[in-house]
């Protein structure tokens, strides 16, 4: 198996050939909508069928579990101070990179699938195209994202991304809080991603190439050691700031704010971008440059960051009354598992849990979705998504109700669900990381706690809206019945089919459906066999392959590396390690039982007065509820403090002496150019040269008029007499 | 007897009936007809070197291509000619004098 | 042996056709003629060993253009010239001394340019040992779509305008 | 992959001492003759036979239709009637000759030649067996399309020359019948040919297997939905009805054979029916498996298997039989369903015809080729049922 | 791909021969047998026994000739794509297929779209194609 541009371009091509076709197409209206939707969907859906075969080949093809393909061309090469200083692109396919790549483009398609029931309405403006147009680009850049082997392109299409993200919050920008929504996301992830070019500014300084394979090679060579920028050691510095872009994109803790008022827009866009795929990307570029991050020693900074996440915004999603929010907030501490199962160095898991989030929350989202959109009001065209104002809903809306129960059963850790899979293994792998050194109680703590409060404030969402009386009757009344329309319920069931544990790996008892053989040792569940953390020794040189020529290793002798059952540690760890990861397991089942538990004494059963804890922490809940005074703080501390007085100093600047001096005489001297000008013209142009052209025009039309005879046959003979003459003259 | 010579003559002999035929003939669908011949000569000319100076495909590609276009002029040629005919009644040459009907 | 008669017919019809379809006073033969000279055409491709061209040849020419001018000869009045509906002057006719004396004029221009082209060629042509016929069909697949891919995408654009242009061009009706 | 019947014929011992014989005598290489001999009276019987079928094919019409009719049908000449079309032929060749006034003399003669000439060279390329195809051109298909379009100038010229309005709508019908239906048949035969990869006859048979579900018919949904669109296409090529507008008694008298009588219109009748064996065949041969028989029977190894002393030139004969039998089978088959749905199906109307061509063929067959295309791209051409089977495998467990 | 001679066309142009003889031959043979008298009624085109007025050959109606048009490219996008067909196999078997797909997709994309656009104009349906030519905006 080896690829070539040709199999590999078209992944992302295809959506972005929908962009560019849309781009035209779909503003204007009616049929040209109508076809630019499909054309959306086609494309997708077609570049889905080229992830799977990719996915086909790396998954079940018989090749070592590091085996990657690596393919570069140049892009420009500016050969400065006489070093080669080429700046290179290519695409970089591992199994991860094959994982992700049909995550993304399946619930691309399912999401876009979904988007032409909800977004069906005034689609005749062709405004709801444009939200198609960008949900192509959106999609072409993210798999390109996926697809490179560069943290250059990697930071081209994440801002691409971080664009469409803009764009498609401030979807609907007559309100002025969605203008502002979409502004605060894109200033907050400018922040990070600063960092983030800054980063890679340094690596390229040092290394001298940012793709991910010399990255590698430069760990294994050594080439960190020693190292340091301003003081700090190059690796702890460039992890550092990389690792910043990825606190920007996905939304951890002191840059989290931007995620919950990025849910202004569509929801279909939110269950893509804001859920499924783009802050996911922070988290696959802090696991591609894992092994800068283990360099760097920064295992308990990311972990600590990715536990006080989760924790904070588990929090704050306890007290939020709308529907949305509670699934932004519930993202932002699902990201934070990631981070915290980063740091925790459980790559694998943290991968799975990335994979499981995205189909669940985008199931979650999408079912959202269709309540919202069930829920709308076609005459006074409010959104309807206050939780208080819902509920019995379950009576109306089957199909959703099951998607929601299966994504909410599946976030809140039950077993044999995606969730507690991935979830738990994290946990477990922070718990054996605290039996280890004291210093790692406080992360797992958090992430422990923080999954106690999923799945309470999931299941409180659930009783909210789905169960018990419908509290708002005109609400609950015209809230259409919901009817089996498959561009709406196909999406729902299909995700939350997926949000079963078996098909990614074992649930409890390690035995997962689909398995990939090792030709010696039986078979296994092909996640945990086929991810591994890369292994920088084997990147010992920096090896380019040209786009057109074929890979040169050796495949067939190549077959799935050994499924190491001891994850390479030696017999006593392993069984530690096993001992640990069943306590967890035990722990963290009781922990999601006894949520659901306590969401059910006091919403569903209304045994226990949740009023009576509100007056009793009402400081606390008011804190919540403004989300720690976070935005506040921002704009009081940051932004009147800092920025406004600078920009007060910069007009005053501008108006002062800019415009008095050079403006005013920049327009002196233009004037009397000006006359220069005109006696020059009227001298020398009028006289000379209009009237000489003229006079010349008029003295070759007379000669060249006679040869112009209407005939076609005089030509044809003119053409052959030249011919002649010229063949003759040679 | 088969060899570069005979192919180019043969050639040659085709490419002046074409000329032949578009120079001396007042009929435009005559004169489409001399432009095929044309066409002909050429797609023969480049299969033959092919066969007999080089043997790489080129040759026989271009002369697809020629073929080709000979479709599609022949579709617009006669759609242009069948046009003229139902404004001008004529289907003679020297009635195309005027730029618009 | 077998090669060179089939060379010979294949000539004999091409050349024969050629002319007759340039001296046909009736429109209606001179097109016949032409279908003659493309077979002709198409048997020299085949003695060329280029079997593909030979087919494309048949196909395009036999099936699609000779139709074609069928079907516009009938539509612009078929062979009604001699009716002499448009007036005497206006018969379309080979027969006049103007005319040969113009292809007279023609043949012995072009034939000064071709042999000053051919001269050389004619002088340094060593007939060589030539390859042995061979499927050309494969090659030109193979070229098709790795060499000239654009040529390839570029005349399907080129037909699509050509049936759209005709399309429009001869839509009865508009003016009228 | 260049098996004419002389390179079939000259694995035989005479074939070589022929060849040296007549070069002794002749005092130079006379294998260029043999083999102009070989193909020569291979061609004068195989014409022959062919006419004997198109005669029988009259016959056999106008028996299956009083089948189908409940009525006796020919049964005076011969044994059952069947010297009925030798009765016709004599007829046709006895009858007068006349050619209209203000015909156009060399048009009307020469539109019959165009029909049959167009004919018979389609028989060059049919596979009749893997030792008896008269010859296999690299580019068959294609060759059979380019060649089989003289048919539709024969049949215009045919309505034009003979100065009648009658077989001017005739003539003018025929030919943008034929051309309109060459669009879909053309699509199909592409889609097969992406299916088997060449162009070539044999190869596409080769490429098939003896039992059912080795045909293309059944390789997959596409190829199935393609096969009827090429029967239709193939029933309105041949001008066969329902699709039989060029000659529509009810409104064009006789159509484009109007003015012809005697045997000029029996030419036109003789080509006609040729041309429905063709397409029979060609149909039989891109979908039905052509000349396969199950159990590789048709190779003959069987027989040197079981005798080992056998020659082996005999063997390969009988295994030809073998598959001359199933191909002629496959095709008379078709041919039978060809007459029966003339004398079942009402006439269409022109403009039905036209929309049914334009409208639900070409479309249909363009889906196909799309639909062909990716399959072929995703699952390698596998036939459907290896896939069934593969993840029936994979169900039960099979390691990948 | 293997080298043949030029005797594969024999065949090709015996059947050919073969063709012209035997309408010839039949021809020849019926000029001896059969009678020959023919009248001036004879010899005028049937009309179903009316007197014919005028030449048959009078300019007909256009549509035939679009009908012939569209005929004419499918037939030349046929022949381009019929190589590509014949070796599309082998390209997807040595792991080339995707850009060969897109290809070879696209140009049938463009094709269809000649069609679709003759279909939406009403050129193709034989009835309406003056009245629909009348008023586009329908």
């Amino acid at each position: 198996m080896d690829y070539t541009i040709s199999s590999v371009a078209p992944i992302v091509l295809l959506p972005f050939f929908a962009f560019v076709i849309n781009a035209f197409l779909a503003r204007k209206g009616g049929k040209a909508t109508v076809a630019a939707v499909f054309l959306a969907c086609a494309s997708i859906a077609g570049s889905s069928i080229y992830a799977l075969k990719i996915f086909k080949d790396f998954v079940f093809g018989n090749y070592a579990a590091d085996y990657y393909i690596h393919k570069v061309f140049t892009w420009f090469d500016l050969n400065g101070g006489g070093q080669e200083f080429a700046v290179n692109m290519g695409i970089y396919i591992d199994n991860m990179t094959a994982v992700m790549l049909v995550m993304v483009t399946v619930v691309a398609t399912m999401i876009h699938i979904f988007s032409t029931y909800y977004m069906h309405h005034d689609m005749n403006y062709g405004r709801n195209g444009r939200f198609f147009v960008y949900m192509s680009l959106f999609t072409s850049a993210m798999l390109g994202l996926v697809l490179s082997d560069n943290l250059f392109s990697v930071f081209i299409f994440w801002e691409l991304m971080g664009f469409c993200s803009y764009s498609l919050i401030g979807h609907y920008y007559e309100k002025e809080k969605t203008g502002n929504a979409s502004i605060k996301a894109f200033m907050t992830t400018r922040i990070g991603d600063v960092f983030f070019l800054l980063g890679i500014v340094a690596l390229w300084t040092h290394i001298g190439s940012v793709s991910f394979v010399d990255l590698y090679a430069a760990i294994a060579n050594g080439a960190f050691s020693g190292v340091t920028v301003l003081g700090i050691p190059l690796a702890t510095f460039c992890a550092v700031c990389i690792f910043l872009g990825t606190i920007g994109k996905s939304a951890q803790f002191p840059l989290n704010v931007w995620l919950p008022d990025a849910m202004n827009g569509p929801t279909p866009c939110s269950a893509l971008i804001h859920a499924a795929t783009m802050v996911a990307a922070g988290v696959y570029l802090s696991l591609r440059i894992y092994p800068l991050i283990e360099l760097g020693n920064l295992n308990y900074f990311v972990a600590c960051i990715g536990g006080i996440t989760a924790l904070g915004a588990a929090t704050i999603a306890l007290v939020q009354t709308d529907f949305k929010a509670v699934l932004a907030f519930s993202t932002i501490s699902q990201l934070g598992y990631m981070v915290l199962g980063v740091g925790v160095g459980s790559y694998n898991a943290a991968f799975m849990h990335l994979i499981t989030h995205a189909i669940f929350k985008a199931c979650l989202f999408l079912a959202a979705g269709s309540v919202i959109h069930s829920l709308h009001d076609h005459h006074t065209h409010e959104h309807v998504q206050e939780m208080p104002r819902m509920g019995g809903l379950r009576h109306k809306m089957k199909f959703t109700w099951f998607a929601m129960w299966c994504c909410t059963l599946a976030i809140a850790g039950v077993p044999f669900f995606s969730g507690f899979v991935s979830k738990d293994r994290i946990l477990g792998d922070a718990l054996v990381m605290a039996t280890h050194s004291p210093k790692w109680i406080i992360p797992t703590a958090l992430g422990f706690i923080g999954a106690f409060l999923t799945a309470f404030y999931m299941c409180r969402m659930m009783f909210l809206a789905f169960h018990g009386k419908p509290r708002d009757k005109e609400v609950y009344d015209h809230c259409h019945e919901e009817h089996f329309s498959w561009n709406r319920n196909l999406p729902l069931l299909f995700l939350s089919v997926f949000t079963l544990g078996i098909w990614f790996s074992g649930s409890l008892t390690g035995q997962g459906v689909v398995k990939v053989a090792d030709a010696h040792h039986g078979k296994y569940e092909w996640f945990q066999t086929l991810i591994q953390k890369p292994v920088v020794s084997k990147f010992t040189t920096m090896q380019r392959e040209d786009f057109s020529g074929m890979d040169t290793r050796v495949k067939n002798s190549a077959e799935k590396s050994h499924y190491d059952h001891n994850h390479g540690l030696n017999e006593e760890e392993a069984h530690h390690v096993h001992h640990v990861h069943k306590i967890g397991a035990i722990a963290s089942i009781f922990i999601a039982l006894g949520g659901i538990f306590v969401a059910a004494m006091m919403y569903l059963w209304n045994k226990w007065n949740p009023g009576f804890w509100v007056n009793t922490f009402n400081r606390y809940y008011r804190t919540l509820q403004n989300k720690y005074y976070m935005d506040d703080l921002y704009i009081k501390g940051f932004i009147q403090g800092l920025l406004i007085p600078f920009n007060n100093l910069l007009s005053r600047f501008d108006m002062g002496f800019y415009d008095k001096y050079v403006v005013d005489g920049w327009a002196v001297v233009v004037r009397y150019l000006m006359n220069v000008s005109k006696w020059f013209d009227n001298l020398f142009v009028d006289t000379i040269m209009v009237d000489g052209t003229g006079a010349s025009v008029r003295f070759f039309n007379v000669i060249l008029r006679t040869i112009q005879s209407g005939k076609i046959q005089f030509y044809i003979i003119m053409i052959i007499l030249v011919i002649f003459g010229y063949i003759l003259a040679l | 007897m088969i060899s570069l010579p005979s192919y180019l003559i043969i050639s040659f002999c085709l490419f002046i009936a074409g000329l032949t035929v578009m120079i001396a003939r007042k009929n435009i669908i005559a004169m489409l007809l001399g432009i095929e011949l044309i066409l002909n000569a050429a797609a023969l000319n480049f299969a033959a070197y092919t066969r007999f100076i080089n043997q790489n495909l080129d040759g026989h590609l271009m002369s697809l291509f020629i073929i080709v276009i000979a479709a599609a002029e022949a579709a617009v040629g006669l759609a242009i000619v069948i046009r003229f005919f139902q404004i001008k009644e004529s289907i003679h040459i020297d009635d195309a004098t005027e730029l618009q009907s | 042996m077998f090669l060179n008669i089939m060379f010979l017919l294949a000539a004999g019809a091409t050349i024969g056709g050629s002319f007759l379809t340039a001296t046909s006073k009736n429109l209606m033969h001179a097109c016949i003629y032409l279908l003659l000279t493309l077979f002709g055409v198409s048997g020299l491709y085949a003695t060329l060993g280029a079997d593909f061209l030979a087919a494309t040849q048949l196909v395009v020419y036999a099936g699609g253009v000779v139709i074609l001018m069928l079907f516009a000869i009938m539509l612009t009045g078929g062979v009604r010239e001699f009716v002499n509906k448009f007036g005497i002057d206006k018969v379309a006719s080979m027969g006049t001394v103007k005319t040969y004396s113009i292809a007279g004029f023609m043949v012995v221009i072009m034939s000064f340019v071709i042999m000053k082209i051919l001269a050389p060629i004619f002088k340094s042509y060593a007939p060589g040992e030539l390859p042995g016929f061979s499927t050309t069909v494969e090659k030109i697949g193979t070229l098709l779509i790795t060499d000239h891919v654009l040529a390839f995408e570029i005349s399907s654009i080129l037909l699509l305008g050509a049936l759209v242009g005709a399309a429009v061009i001869s839509r009865p009706g508009r003016t009228r | 992959m260049n098996s004419t019947v002389v390179s079939y014929l000259s694995q035989a011992p005479g074939y070589g001492f022929l060849t040296s014989k007549l070069s002794e005598v002749l005092g130079f290489d006379a294998t260029g003759i043999v083999n102009f001999l070989i193909f020569f009276i291979v061609t004068l019987v195989m014409v022959n036979i062919m006419a004997a079928i198109g005669g029988l094919g009259t016959y056999a019409e106008r028996k299956i239709s009083a089948d189908l009719q409940m009525r006796q049908g020919p049964n005076r000449v011969g044994p059952f009637g069947i010297l009925q079309f030798l009765a016709d032929g004599v007829k046709m060749i006895l009858k007068e000759d006349i050619i209209p006034r203000q015909a156009d003399k060399f048009m009307f003669h020469l539109a019959p030649f165009l029909c049959l000439v167009g004919v018979f060279m389609t028989l060059a390329v049919l596979p009749f067996s893997s030792g008896l195809a008269l010859t296999n051109l690299n580019i068959g298909v294609f060759y059979l399309l380019g060649v089989s379009s003289l048919v539709g100038v024969g049949i215009f010229l045919g309505g034009y020359s003979s100065n009648s309005k009658w077989s001017m709508l005739g003539g003018m019908r025929g030919a943008s019948q034929i051309v309109s239906y060459e669009v879909p048949v053309t699509l199909t035969i592409l889609s097969v040919v992406l299916m088997a990869g060449s162009l070539s006859f044999d190869v596409i048979t080769e490429a098939q297997g003896g039992f059912p579900h080795e045909w293309f018919i059944l390789h997959n949904p596409f190829t199935f939905i393609g096969f009827f669109v090429l029967f239709i296409g193939a029933l309105a090529e041949t001008n066969r009805a329902p699709f039989d507008l060029p000659e529509a008694e009810s409104e064009l008298v006789s159509g484009y054979h109007t003015e012809y009588s005697g045997m000029r219109f029996g030419f036109f009748a003789l080509a006609e029916y040729i041309e429905v064996f063709v397409v029979c065949g060609v149909c039989a041969a891109l979908f039905l498996g052509g000349y396969k028989v199950p159990f590789n029977l048709g190779t003959g190894d069987f027989l040197v298997k079981a005798f080992p002393a056998i020659e082996p030139m005999l063997a390969k004969q009988v295994g030809n039989f073998l598959q001359l039998g199933a191909f002629v089978t496959k095709t008379l088959a078709l041919y039978y369903v060809v007459i029966w749905i003339r004398w079942t199906l009402p006439r269409l109307r022109v403009d039905h015809l036209m929309v049914l061509c334009w409208k639900y063929l070409t479309p249909i067959a363009l889906f196909n080729l799309v639909g062909c295309a990716v399959w072929l791209y995703a699952f390698e051409g596998k036939s459907i049922w290896y896939l069934i089977f593969k993840s029936g495998a994979a169900a039960a467990g099979a390691h990948h | 791909m293997s080298s043949h001679n030029l005797d594969v066309y024999m065949p090709v142009l015996i059947l050919m021969a073969f063709a012209i003889i035997m309408v010839i031959g039949a021809l020849l043979v019926g000029k001896l047998i059969r009678p020959s008298n023919p009248t001036d009624l004879k010899l005028t085109p049937y009309e179903c026994g009316e007197e014919p007025i005028g030449s048959a050959w009078s300019n007909f109606n256009v549509r035939f000739y679009v009908i012939a048009l569209v005929f004419l490219i499918f037939d030349v996008e046929g022949a381009l794509m019929f190589p590509v067909a014949a070796v599309f196999k082998k390209f997807v078997e040595i792991g080339e297929g995707g850009a060969v797909l897109a290809s070879f997709l696209l140009f049938i994309v463009v094709l269809s779209l000649g069609v679709v656009y003759c279909w939406k104009k009403g050129d193709l349906d034989w009835v309406k194609s003056y009245q629909v030519s009348g008023k586009k905006d329908k």
